[in-house]
C-alpha cells in the first residue's frame, strides 16, 4: 500500500492534516501527519523518512548539510501565512501595544525583567509571567530571531511548552501572564486572551494580528511564511506525493482559512505551484532565517 | 467434687449456634459452670467444642453472619450474655480467653499482659504495673522474666508465651477464664507447667476449657462434658464420667474407638 | 490386582528416564528464560539509559550536573544543572505523599478492620480504576478543576503550580498505599485480633494497638514504593505543574520535574544524537536511580513483612 | 495472686462506669470508621467528578458516528476509529507479548526457581520493575525498539512497551494465583509419580487460569490509558486510515504487515485533540477520556466479577 | 504375629533427616517394614512421624535444602531409594502415599483416579478405564460413585473423598502405600470406613501408617513403631508394645501421661 509520509512543524500540521484529510477522501491515498517539531521533522526528511516535511520557518545550514550528505533534495514550498501573536491575560488593560524593543527587553537571553513596571514605567506594579513554545518548535526559532535578533536566543526562565493549550491555560490563568504563540490559538480563545498590537520600531504605528494586517505586510516582524519541503526524488518518481503537492497547493486559499491561518495572496499561490512543476530543487534562504521576505521574492531566488 | 451446695456461675440453656454458611454447630446445649471449678469439654474433632467455648465471650460476633439461640446466663446478676441489648465487649471484659496457640501481641512482655489495662484506659502506672507483677506471678511466669519485661514477647519460647497469655488474661481480674485447648501446640514439659497453673488456679477462679486429650482432662477438671456432633451427649463429674459413663457413644470416644 | 512387582516390572518404568529428563530439562530452561526477561529489561533500561546520556555526560561534568542550579540545555545559553528538576520532583511527590500517606494508611486501616468482606472486595478493585484512567485526563483535571477551585482560598496562586498537580497526584497514590498496607495489615494473623477482642478491646483499639504495630514494615513499604509512583508520575505534573525548570520548594509554585522534563522534549521529538535528544536520558538515568532506590528499599521491608508471619 | 470475690464484685459494682467507658471507646469507633469512609470516598469522589466531568463536556459526541469516523479537522465530524482500532491492535500485541512470557516466569518462580540469589536477583528486578515510571518503558522504547532495532513507530513498538510495562503485574498475578493452590494439590500429584512439568501443567497452571487471567485484565486496563510512553516513542501522528488487516482472504489467511503499521490510540488521540486551538475538539478529547474511563472500568469490573468467580467456584 | 520368616519389603536403616533451617528432625532410625503386614507409627505431635513416612517416598525432596542421611533399602532388588542416583519419580511410582486430609484434585471422579496411569503414559482408554474400576472396588467405592464418575471429586463427602484417594493410590499398582494420619480428619463413621479397608488390604499390601490415635493403631496394625523427639524407642509387635511396653517413655505415652 502506498503511504505518503509527512512530519515536522506542529504549527503548520493542522494545514497538512487538512490536506491530508481531504486528499485521502478523494483519491484513497493513505497520508500519516506526525507533529514532532520542525527541527525533528528535518531531521526525519534528511534521512529520507518522511516525504515531505512540515516547516515553520526555513531550512537551516545544518539540515541542508545533513540532507546533502544522504542526498536528498527538496523543493521549498511555501504555503500560508502565520501571524505570532504575543498575549496577555484578558484583565490587563494598561497594556496597549509592545514594541519590538520592549519584547526583546522582555525576552532577551539573560534578561531579568520580572515585573511589568520594568518594561514601561507606566505599568503597574505587578510580575510578569512568561509562556512560550518548547526550543524544539519553529515558532521559539522565528520569535527568537525576530525580536531577539538570534535563532534561539531566549531566556531561560519562562514555562516552556510543546502543547499550545498549556500556553493559553497559563495566560488565562495568571492576571500578569504574558505569551507568544501561533495566531489560531488566539482566535480560538479570544474570550480569555487579548492580543497585544505590535510596533516594529520605536514610534511606528501599533499593528494588531490580523489576516489582513498579514497579507497587506503591516504585521512585522511577527507574520511569518510556512512552508512545506517536498522531497525531490519523490516528487518526480512517485506519483501519490507529486498529486498530493498539487491537491495542497489547488486547495491551499479555501483550506488555509478554513484551519485559520493566512493564505498566500492568489498570484503566490500561481507562482508557488509554477515553482513545484518544475521541480526546483534548493532553498532561497541560503540556511539562515530572514524575517520579513516576500513569497514572490523569495521563488525568484531558487533557480 | 461438685455437690448442690456449689454455686452456678454461668449455665448455657437451650444454646443453638449457626455459622454465616448456615451450619448448626451446637444443637440445644445446656450445661452448668461452677463457680470456681475446672470444667473440661471433650469430644472428637469438629464436635463443636470450640465452638460452644466461643459462645462465652462472644467471639463469634467478629465474624459476620453467625447466629446465636438460646441463653447464657451469668451469675449472680442473671445477665443473658447472648442477648441483643449486652454489648459482647463488655461480656469480653468479664470473662477472658486463652487460645490454643500462643498469641502475644508484638509488644514487650510488659505491654502484653499490660494490654486489657490499657484498653480499660487505666492510666495510673503505679497500678498497671502492680496488676503486671500480679498476673505475672499469677501465671508462673514472674521469676522468669522479671528481668526482662522490656523485652519482646516473641523472644519467649511457645510455653512462656503461653503463660504470658494467661497472665494477660489474668490481668483484668475476669469471672470467668476460658481455654482452647491450650497446650496441644507445646512440648511436654511446658504442658506439664500448664497443667500445674491451671491446678493452683482451681478454686480461686472458674474456668472452662476445651482438651482433646483425655487423661489431661481427667487429670485437671472438676466436671467433664462430653460432646458429639454439636450436642452435650453427656455432663457430670469427672470421676464419674470417665469411671462410669452413662452412654455407650461416651464411652467409644474414652476408650479409643474412634476420634 | 495388588500383586506385588517384581524387579524385572520395574525396569521399563525407568526405560523413559533419560527421555523426560531431557524434556522437564527443556522446559525448564525455557522458563527460566522467561523469568530472566526481567533481568534483561532492567539490564536494558540501565544500558539504553547509560549508552544515550554517554555523549550528555562528555559534554557536561558530572559536578556541574548535579551541583548547577540552572537546567537549560536547550537553550542556546545551556546550563547542566539537574537540582532544579530535583526540586520540582521532590516538591510535587512531597505534595502528593502529604496527602496521600494519610489518606491511604486510614482507608488502608478501614479497609482491613472495619469494612466488610463485600465492601473490601468491592471497594479495592474500584480504587485500582483509579490506576486505570489515563493519567493525562487527571493533568487536566488538576490544571482546569483544581487549580480553580485552590485559587477561590488562595488568590495568588499561579495557573501552573506543584500544590494541585501534586494534590491529584495525592490522590493517585492513595490505592497503592491503601492496597499494600492492606495486605500488610491482612497479614497480621486473625488470632493477634481475637488476643485483643478477648480482652475487651474495640475495632479502633485493636486496629490501632495491636494490628497497625504488627503490620508497621508492611505499612512502611507502602509508604517507600508509594515515593516511587509519585516521583516517576509523568502526565499530571507534565500538564499541571508548569514546565519551567525553577530551583524552589514551594509548591504554591510551578516548576518542572524530570518526568515533565523528559515528555515535554519527547512531545517535541528532538533530533537523534542532539544534546537535548541525550539530556532526556541523563534526566531519566537520575530517575531511574532515585526510583530503583525507593523500589529496592520497598521490596526489602516488604519481604521482611512477608517472611514474618 | 488473688482474685478475690471482692474484685470479682468490683466489676459488677462498676458496671454502669464500665458501660459509659465502652460508649466512650465506641464512639471513637464510629468517629473513626467515618474518617476512613472519608478516606476511601476521596478516591472515589476524585474519579466520579472527573468521570463526570467528562461525560458534561463530551457528551454531545457519544454516539455511534463517533466509532466509525476517522479523525478530521472538523471537530464535529472527527471520530475514533482509526484510535480504537489501533487500541486493539496495540493491545493484542501487549497480550500476546506479556502473557506467555509473563505466566511463564510466574511458574518458574514460584514452583522451580531455586531459593538462592539466583532467583532473589529475578525477584528483585520484577518487584522494581513494577515501580519503575511508564515514562522509563517510554525511554527504552525509544531507544532500543524504535532506533535500536529500527522497528520505527509501529504497532509493534508500542504493543512491546506495553507489554514490558504490564509484565510484572502479570508476573506478580501468576505467582499469587499458584499461590492459592494448596500444597496439599501439589503433594498429591508428586506422589503418584508425576514429574515437575506434569504437576505444572496439568494442575497448576489449570487451577490459577482465572487468577492470571484477573491479573491480565487489570495490566491491560492500565496500559490502554497509557499516554507517556507512547508519547516518548514520537507517536503524535494524525492516521486517517486503518492498518492492512491482521486476516487476509487469500492463504496463508494472516497477515503481519499491520505490525508495522503507524498508528494511533485513544489516549493520543486524546491528547492531540487536547492541544488543539479549537475548542470543539476538546469535546471530542473529554468524550475520548470518558471512553477510556469506562473501558477499564469495564475491564476492571470484568476482573472484580472473575475473581468472585473463581472464589465462589473453588474452595480448595 | 510377625516372625522370622516374614519377609522385609523395606528397612530404614540409621535413618537421619535434617530440614532445610538445620533442624534434625531424624536420629538414626532403624526399622524393618514387613511385606504385606501393616505398621503403624506412633508417637507425640511433632515426634517426626510424618518426616520418617515422607522419607519413604523422598517428598521431602520436593522443598529444597533438606537432608537425608543414612538408608531405606526396598526389597527384593536392594534398592537405597534414598541414593542419590536414584530418581524419585522412580519411587513414587513404586510407593504411593495417601494424606492426612482428603486433597483429590478438582476434576472428576474418573480422572482423579486415572491419574497416576495419565502421568505414566498409558494412552489405551480400555485399560484405564479398567484400571479405575478396580482401584475404585479396592477402595470399596465402585457402588457409590459408579453411575456419577463425571461428577467433580469436590462434590463427595470427606470420607468418600479419602477413599476416593486411596485409590488413586491403588490404581497404579504400589508396591507399598504410606498412610499420614488417614482419618484424623474424618468423621467416626468415615474413620471405621476406611479402618475396615485397610483391614482389607491387609495380607495383600504392604502399608505403613501414622496415626495419633493409639487404639486405631492397635486396631488396625501388625507392628508398631513408637517414636520420641525424632527417635525410634520402641518397635515391635502391636500386641506386645500395646500389653508390654520394654521402656517407661512407651508407657507413659501409651497411658496418656502425655501427648
Ligand atoms: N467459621 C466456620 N464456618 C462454618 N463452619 C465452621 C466454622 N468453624 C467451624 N465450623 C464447623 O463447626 C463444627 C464445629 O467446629 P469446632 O471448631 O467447634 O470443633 P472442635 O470441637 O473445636 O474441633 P477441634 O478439636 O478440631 O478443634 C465443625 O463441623 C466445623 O467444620
Ligand atoms: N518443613 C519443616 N521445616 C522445619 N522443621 C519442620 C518442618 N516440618 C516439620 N518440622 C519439625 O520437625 C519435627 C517433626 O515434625 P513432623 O511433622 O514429622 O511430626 P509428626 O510426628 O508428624 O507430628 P504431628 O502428629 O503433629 O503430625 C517437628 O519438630 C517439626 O516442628
Ligand atoms: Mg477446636
Ligand atoms: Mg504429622
Amino acid at each position: 500500500e502506498k503511504i505518503i509520509k509527512v512530519d515536522g512543524s506542529s504549527t503548520v500540521y493542522p494545514i497538512t492534516e487538512a490536506m491530508a484529510e481531504e486528499f485521502q477522501k478523494a483519491t484513497k491515498t493513505n497520508v500519516t501527519v506526525g507533529e514532532s517539531g520542525t527541527g525533528a521533522g528535518f531531521k526525519k526528511f534528511c534521512r529520507g523518512e518522511t516525504d515531505i516535511s512540515n516547516a515553520s520557518r526555513p531550512i537551516l545550514q545544518k539540515e541542508m548539510d545533513a540532507c546533502k550528505e544522504a542526498g536528498i533534495q527538496y523543493i521549498e514550498l511555501p504555503v500560508a501565512f502565520d501571524a505570532l501573536t504575543v498575549v496577555v491575560n484578558h484583565k490587563n488593560d494598561f497594556v496597549k501595544s509592545l514594541s519590538v524593543a520592549e519584547l526583546n527587553a522582555i525576552w532577551k537571553s539573560g534578561s531579568s525583567v520580572k515585573n511589568w513596571k520594568q518594561v514601561n514605567p507606566a505599568y503597574p506594579d505587578k510580575a510578569l509571567a512568561l509562556y512560550g513554545p518548547g526550543t524544539a518548535s519553529g515558532t521559539f526559532d522565528y520569535f527568537t530571531e525576530a525580536i531577539n535578533g538570534k535563532a534561539k536566543s531566549s531566556r531561560t526562565d519562562y514555562t516552556p511548552s510543546e502543547d499550545d493549550n498549556v500556553l493559553v491555560q497559563g495566560v488565562a490563568g495568571n492576571a500578569g501572564g504574558l505569551a507568544y504563540f501561533g495566531y489560531a490559538y488566539y482566535e480560538e480563545n479570544k474570550d480569555k486572551l487579548r492580543a497585544v498590537p505590535i510596533s516594529a520600531k520605536a514610534g511606528s504605528p501599533a499593528v494588531m494580528p490580523s489576516p489582513e494586517a498579514v497579507k497587506d505586510g503591516t504585521y512585522q516582524p511577527l507574520a511569518r511564511p510556512l512552508f512545506i519541503y517536498v522531497n525531490a526524488t519523490a516528487a518526480a518518481f512517485k506519483p501519490e506525493v507529486k498529486a498530493f503537492v498539487n491537491f495542497y497547493l489547488e486547495n491551499a486559499p479555501k483550506l488555509v482559512a478554513e484551519v485559520k491561518y493566512v493564505p498566500l495572496p492568489a498570484d503566490d499561490y500561481d507562482a508557488v505551484k509554477a515553482h513545484f512543476k518544475a521541480l526546483k530543487p534548493g532553498t532561497g534562504f541560503g540556511g539562515k532565517n530572514e524575517i520579513g521576505i516576500k513569497v514572490k521574492d523569495l521563488i525568484n531566488r531558487i533557480k | 467434687m461438685v455437690n448442690t451446695s456449689t454455686p452456678i456461675k454461668a449455665e448455657s440453656k437451650d444454646l443453638n449456634f449457626y455459622y454465616s454458611n448456615g451450619h448448626q454447630a451446637l444443637k440445644s446445649v445446656s450445661m452448668p459452670i461452677y463457680e470456681n471449678k475446672i470444667t473440661a469439654l471433650i469430644g472428637p474433632s469438629g464436635c463443636g467444642k470450640s465452638t460452644f467455648l466461643r459462645c462465652f465471650n462472644r467471639m463469634h460476633d467478629l465474624y459476620p453472619g453467625n447466629k446465636y439461640e438460646g441463653q447464657i446466663i451469668m451469675h449472680p446478676d442473671n445477665t443473658n450474655i447472648l442477648a441483643d441489648g449486652v454489648d459482647p465487649i463488655e461480656v469480653r471484659m468479664r470473662i477472658s480467653m486463652v487460645f490454643q496457640k500462643p498469641n502475644p501481641f508484638p509488644k514487650t512482655i510488659f505491654e502484653n499482659v499490660a494490654y486489657g489495662l490499657r484498653v480499660r484506659d487505666e492510666k495510673n502506672n503505679r497500678v498497671v504495673a502492680d496488676k503486671v507483677e500480679e498476673a505475672l506471678k499469677g501465671a508462673s511466669l514472674w521469676n522468669e522474666v522479671k528481668d526482662r519485661l522490656n523485652d519482646l514477647a516473641f523472644n519467649l519460647s511457645g510455653g512462656q508465651q503461653q503463660r504470658l497469655c494467661i497472665a494477660r488474661a489474668l490481668a483484668t481480674d475476669p469471672e470467668i477464664m476460658l481455654f482452647d485447648e491450650p497446650t496441644s501446640a507445646l512440648d511436654p514439659i511446658a504442658t506439664a507447667n500448664i497443667e500445674e497453673l491451671m491446678n493452683e488456679l482451681r478454686g480461686k477462679l472458674t474456668i472452662l476449657v476445651v482438651t482433646h486429650n483425655m487423661q489431661q482432662a481427667a487429670r485437671i477438671s472438676d466436671c467433664t462434658a462430653y460432646m458429639y456432633l454439636g450436642e452435650m451427649m453427656e455432663y457430670g463429674d469427672t470421676d464419674t464420667i470417665f469411671t462410669r459413663p452413662v452412654r455407650k457413644e461416651t464411652e467409644d470416644y474414652i476408650t479409643g474407638k474412634f476420634g | 490386582m495388588l500383586n506385588n512387582l517384581t524387579e524385572l516390572s520395574i525396569s521399563p518404568r525407568l526405560a523413559k528416564n533419560i527421555r523426560r529428563n531431557v524434556k522437564e530439562r527443556v522446559i525448564e530452561f525455557i522458563l527460566m528464560m522467561a523469568a530472566l526477561s526481567a533481568v534483561f529489561t532492567t539490564f536494558a533500561i540501565v544500558a539504553i539509559l547509560l549508552y544515550e546520556s554517554f555523549g550528555f555526560f562528555e559534554t557536561v561534568s558530572l559536578v556541574e550536573f548535579f551541583t548547577g542550579t540552572v537546567w537549560t540545555p536547550l537553550f542556546e545559553d545551556a546550563h547542566y544543572g539537574i537540582m532544579p528538576l530535583i526540586a520540582g520532583t521532590l516538591t510535587t511527590s512531597f505534595v502528593a505523599l502529604a496527602v496521600a500517606v494519610p489518606v491511604g494508611t486510614i482507608a488502608a486501616i478501614y479497609l482491613s478492620e472495619f469494612a466488610s468482606h463485600k465492601t473490601r472486595e468491592i471497594t479495592k478493585p474500584v480504587l485500582e480504576l483509579l490506576v486505570g484512567v489515563p493519567t493525562i485526563a487527571f493533568g487536566y483535571f488538576a490544571l482546569l478543576f483544581v487549580t480553580p477551585l485552590l485559587q477561590i482560598i488562595y488568590p495568588d496562586l499561579p495557573g501552573f503550580n506543584m500544590l494541585s498537580a501534586g494534590l491529584v497526584m495525592g490522590v493517585m497514590i492513595v490505592p497503592y498505599i491503601a492496597s499494600v498496607a492492606e495486605d500488610a495489615m491482612r497479614a497480621v494473623p486473625m488470632s493477634m485480633r481475637e488476643g485483643s477482642y478477648a480482652m475487651g478491646a474495640t475495632r479502633f483499639q485493636t486496629a490501632l494497638r495491636v494490628v497497625t504495630p504488627a503490620a508497621t514494615s508492611g505499612i512502611v513499604a507502602a509508604y517507600i514504593l508509594a515515593v516511587s509512583r509519585a516521583v516517576g508520575e509523568t502526565m499530571v505534573v507534565a500538564v499541571a505543574a508548569g514546565q519551567q525548570p525553577t530551583l524552589t520548594f514551594d509548591p504554591t509554585e510551578g516548576a518542572a520535574t524530570i518526568t515533565a522534563y523528559i515528555v515535554q522534549v519527547a512531545m517535541g521529538d528532538l533530533p537523534h544524537a542532539s544534546i537535548g535528544y541525550q539530556s532526556i536520558f541523563a534526566a531519566g538515568l537520575v530517575l531511574f536511580a532515585m526510583t530503583l532506590t525507593f523500589n529496592l528499599i520497598g521490596h526489602v521491608v516488604r519481604k521482611k513483612y512477608r517472611e514474618q508471619y | 495472686m488473688a482474685v478475690t470475690q471482692s474484685k470479682k464484685a468490683s466489676v459488677l459494682a462498676d458496671l454502669d462506669a464500665v458501660r459509659s467507658m465502652i460508649r466512650r471507646h465506641k464512639f471513637n469507633d464510629l468517629v473513626f470508621a467515618g474518617i476512613g469512609l472519608i478516606a476511601l470516598m476521596i478516591g472515589l469522589l476524585t474519579l466520579l467528578t472527573l468521570f463526570v466531568d467528562l461525560v458534561m463536556d463530551g457528551y454531545p459526541r457519544f454516539n455511534l458516528q463517533f466509532f466509525s469516523d476517522f479523525p478530521s479537522r472538523r471537530a464535529g465530524s472527527a471520530g475514533l476509529l482509526s484510535a480504537w482500532v489501533g487500541s486493539i491492535l496495540v493491545m493484542a500485541v501487549t497480550f500476546l507479548s506479556a502473557v506467555p512470557v509473563g505466566v511463564a516466569a510466574g511458574l518458574y518462580l514460584e514452583e522451580y526457581a531455586p531459593k538462592n540469589w539466583f532467583s532473589d536477583l529475578i525477584e528483585i528486578n520484577v518487584s522494581n520493575l513494577a515501580g519503575v515510571p511508564s515514562i522509563i518503558y517510554g525511554l527504552l522504547a525509544l531507544g532500543l525498539f524504535v532506533y535500536g532495532l529500527d522497528l520505527g513507530q509501529s504497532i509493534l513498538t508500542a504493543g512491546l512497551t506495553l507489554g514490558l510495562l504490564i509484565l510484572p503485574t502479570v508476573i506478580v498475578s501468576t505467582r499469587e494465583a499458584i499461590r492459592g493452590i494448596p500444597v496439599a494439590i501439589r503433594e498429591a500429584a508428586y506422589a503418584v509419580g508425576a514429574t515437575k512439568w506434569q504437576v505444572v501443567s496439568d494442575h497448576v497452571v489449570k487451577y490459577s487460569q482465572g487468577g492470571i487471567l484477573t491479573g491480565v485484565i487489570i495490566g491491560m486496563s492500565r496500559a490502554i490509558g497509557e499516554t507517556a510512553p507512547i508519547i516518548t516513542i514520537g507517536a503524535l501522528t494524525f492516521i486517517a486510515f486503518l492498518p492492512p488487516a491482521p486476516v487476509t482472504d487469500v492463504a496463508p489467511f494472516l497477515n503481519f504487515e499491520w505490525l508495522n503499521s503507524a498508528f494511533t490510540v485513544l489516549p493520543i488521540q486524546m491528547f492531540n485533540w487536547l492541544s488543539r486551538p479549537d475548542h470543539a475538539f476538546h469535546i471530542n478529547a473529554a468524550a475520548t477520556g470518558a471512553i477510556i474511563i469506562l473501558v477499564t472500568l469495564l475491564m476492571n469490573g470484568t476482573a472484580i466479577y472473575l475473581r468472585y468467580k473463581i472464589r465462589k467456584n473453588i474452595k480448595w
